[in-house]
């Protein structure tokens, strides 16, 4: 079976980041990036719920005052600190995090991002991804290729309602590596094992292949 | 002698009466009011307004459904999409028997400080061209386009914090801040559940998280652990 | 030469205050105020600054992080806070502060208030006098009665550039105690050896009598 | 390893051009960043905007006047109704050779935080009626009326704290906080002036006042003691 597991795609993400970027994590598989990168790099993690700089997540000696977005308990670096969540937004929404990884249920050709509602459940929640996607100056979308039914989230237009419109900068899937670009998506690498065509017949919008198209190195 | 201290979370809740809007501070298990949400339950107010940033994901909220006490909630996580067993508000939400309405996480806590700062409103690029427009102004500045947010608060807000003195001033531990500091500034009756008291002074005036002015009620309680497994 | 010093004028704004009240005060005379609280009563005064629950004046052991808002360096009181000027003002427009003490140059009978800009000097600045106007839950301005060319400072409309339209609720002069109603101005007390036919003549504005008319207990 | 410290004010401001706008924290003598003040009166860049509460009062920034490198201020307090001694702001001023744009304080503070914050603007009571509502928009909200202020951002941020680490997290000293923080979030650039720099984690999280992310150049330096005398 072709494609990345959630820990590989994590894994790319990853390679994404630099030293003393600042990076917010959603809930779900770009939680996984945390513990992908790159070693000795001072990457500064960011939680909506007041954390700047935590570090890996940590099961023991549960702190109910310690946690991340999910939930789940983490660990501090030095340098880090805490703040509120009037502080912790306009972080976020006045353009200070370099990159928000989210996870995505939709993304159209333009970047329109859609992962907080699913219709046939009749539900979903906002949290903090609808600031995320407009206040992040980059923002990576990790997510598997296609949905359970095997139908492409990658789309003309989202069916979904969106999180917010022409966000997306880069969509990380278990079989690509896709650039939004004013004129497109870009198709820039693909998994081991998959080639462009394998990825576009899983793809509803209409990719461009970059020039420099390559195999992911992981 | 200001003296802001109540015996329990039942005398400090003394006058909560029914149709009261309430906002809660806390975010999953961090900085959340247990003390005071279990104190409401054996109150037994009904057709309350609530204002939380989540409801059924490790906080205590979602037993106030089980008398069906809130008439509505406005929440930035409170139904998830996953098949996850359902919270009880999940069940009545679905059933129409209460009201939800959902807002961007940051301009939620924005509309609460836009509220305690006396501002108009909030003008947020979050939420445009989304569900989360609908029914709200649009105002263009400078070529841009902005949505015009309202002010949001309370009759009471329920808030937590680490340590407090007679006179109200607050301090937080960690990530136990959230949105406790900009709810004390966003209703009419303040009331925090703390796991010390200390004297005035004790807490050192630069680590004062909320200054006493905001606050109307100190009840010291054990914190009840609470946690939210995904 | 009848009428109170200024000392006078802030001993009689001190008796408007109570305990637990935050009060912040004006540049000037109104900072003479703090020399006159009641003793043993808790009021915390607010500085611009970002100071609430600060003490006397003090010129001993200069510290420049500790100043009020004329730049005075003052004690701190236990149960004091420090903050930023963004929280400092949203506590004044918020509502929060339940008494500002303002000095005036000149007051209109429906509580317009001017203490900011002197044409005849074309000079003036705002600080925090219009966020005070505007946000204190109550405004009192302590101010001589008449200027020194005994122009009356309380006229039917202001003369000088205003610092808030219908701001006032209180005025304390060196000659009277005079309540801005919705009905209009209304004398409630006189500083002693002055009567009410003597301050209307000092007052440009029509003045109502209370009932309760009284001298000044001091 | 993320390394923000440099060797000397001079060193820090070594890109500062003419024409930036520039904001400066401090209020009179709390939180002044006095020492860049002077590395900028030294450099000699001309045409500045600069942005700052105060100017005059017992902070330095009145020693730019001595070159006339101001081409516009804006600030809440630069012009005196008193007969005292003018600063040499206020004769440039009167003589119409500098520009000046006067703001409620609180407005001020609040614009620049909704720059930082990504907001569109500011909706406020404070000026309605008076001379600061000139050639600004009106916005009647539920039937009372909001001023719109714009957001105010710069080119650079002269900040000071009390104490700093490499990775530019930034401790304040009781009322040094006033604009810094907020300037911080508000600038392309921000250079901080601290008493000391320390090694990272000995700043304890709770007291992170500015956290790094915000701080792009950190210098330490001897205090200059500055005082206004009314």
């Amino acid at each position: 079976m072709a494609g990345l597991s959630r820990e590989l795609i994590a894994l790319r993400v990853a390679r994404e980041l630099r030293e003393g970027m600042v990076v917010n994590l959603g809930i779900g598989l770009p939680t996984l990036v945390s513990s992908f990168l790159p070693p000795g790099a001072e990457i500064l993690l960011q939680a909506e719920d007041g954390i700047l700089g935590y570090g890996a997540i940590s099961e023991q000696d549960f702190d109910p005052d310690l946690i991340n977005a999910g939930g789940q308990p983490v660990t501090l670096l030095p340098g880090a600190s805490f703040f509120d969540s009037a502080a912790s937004f306009a972080m976020i929404r006045g353009g200070h995090v370099d990159v928000a990884v989210l996870g995505g249920l939709e993304v159209s050709e333009r970047g329109d991002l859609a992962n907080w509602y699913l219709p046939e459940r009749g539900g979903g929640s906002i949290g903090g991804a609808m600031d995320l996607a407009c206040g992040a100056r980059r923002v990576i979308v990790a997510m598997t290729h296609t949905a359970r039914d095997e139908r492409p989230r990658i789309r003309r237009r989202c069916a979904y309602p969106l999180t917010a419109p022409a966000c997306v900068d880069l969509i990380v899937t278990d079989l690509a590596v896709i650039e939004v670009r004013p004129e497109g998506l870009l198709l820039t690498e693909v998994a081991p094992g998959v080639d462009a065509a394998f990825v576009q017949a899983r793809t509803e919008a209409e990719l461009r292949l970059s020039p420099g198209l390559r195999q992911m190195d992981l | 002698m200001i003296d802001k201290t109540f015996a329990s979370p039942d005398d400090a809740l003394h006058d909560v009466a029914d149709g009261a809007t309430i906002m809660f501070g806390g975010f999953v298990s961090a900085g959340t009011p247990s003390n005071l949400i279990l104190a409401l339950q054996r109150r037994g107010t009904r057709g309350i307004t609530g204002i939380a940033n989540n409801i059924g994901l490790g906080d205590l909220l979602d037993v106030l459904c089980e008398k069906r006490q809130l008439a509505k909630f406005v929440a930035t996580f409170a139904i998830r999409a996953s098949g996850a067993r359902k919270s009880l508000f999940e069940e009545q939400y679905a059933r129409g028997e209460v009201a939800l309405e959902l807002v961007p996480q940051g301009t939620f806590v924005e509309r609460i400080r836009a509220a305690g700062a006396g501002l108009g409103g909030v003008l947020t690029r979050t939420g445009l061209g989304t569900m989360a427009e609908e029914g709200k102004r649009i105002i263009n500045i400078d070529g841009a386009d902005y949505l015009l947010e309202l002010p949001l608060r309370a009759d009471f807000a329920f808030i937590k914090a680490h340590r407090a003195d007679r006179m109200g001033n607050l301090a937080y531990r960690m990530a136990g801040r959230n949105f406790n500091p900009a709810m004390a500034t966003a209703a009419d009756v303040v009331i925090a559940e703390v796991e010390q008291v200390v004297e005035p002074g004790e807490i050192d005036p630069e680590s004062v998280g909320t200054p006493g002015v905001y606050v109307d009620r100190v009840v010291r309680c054990d914190p009840v652990p609470v946690r939210w497994y995904g």
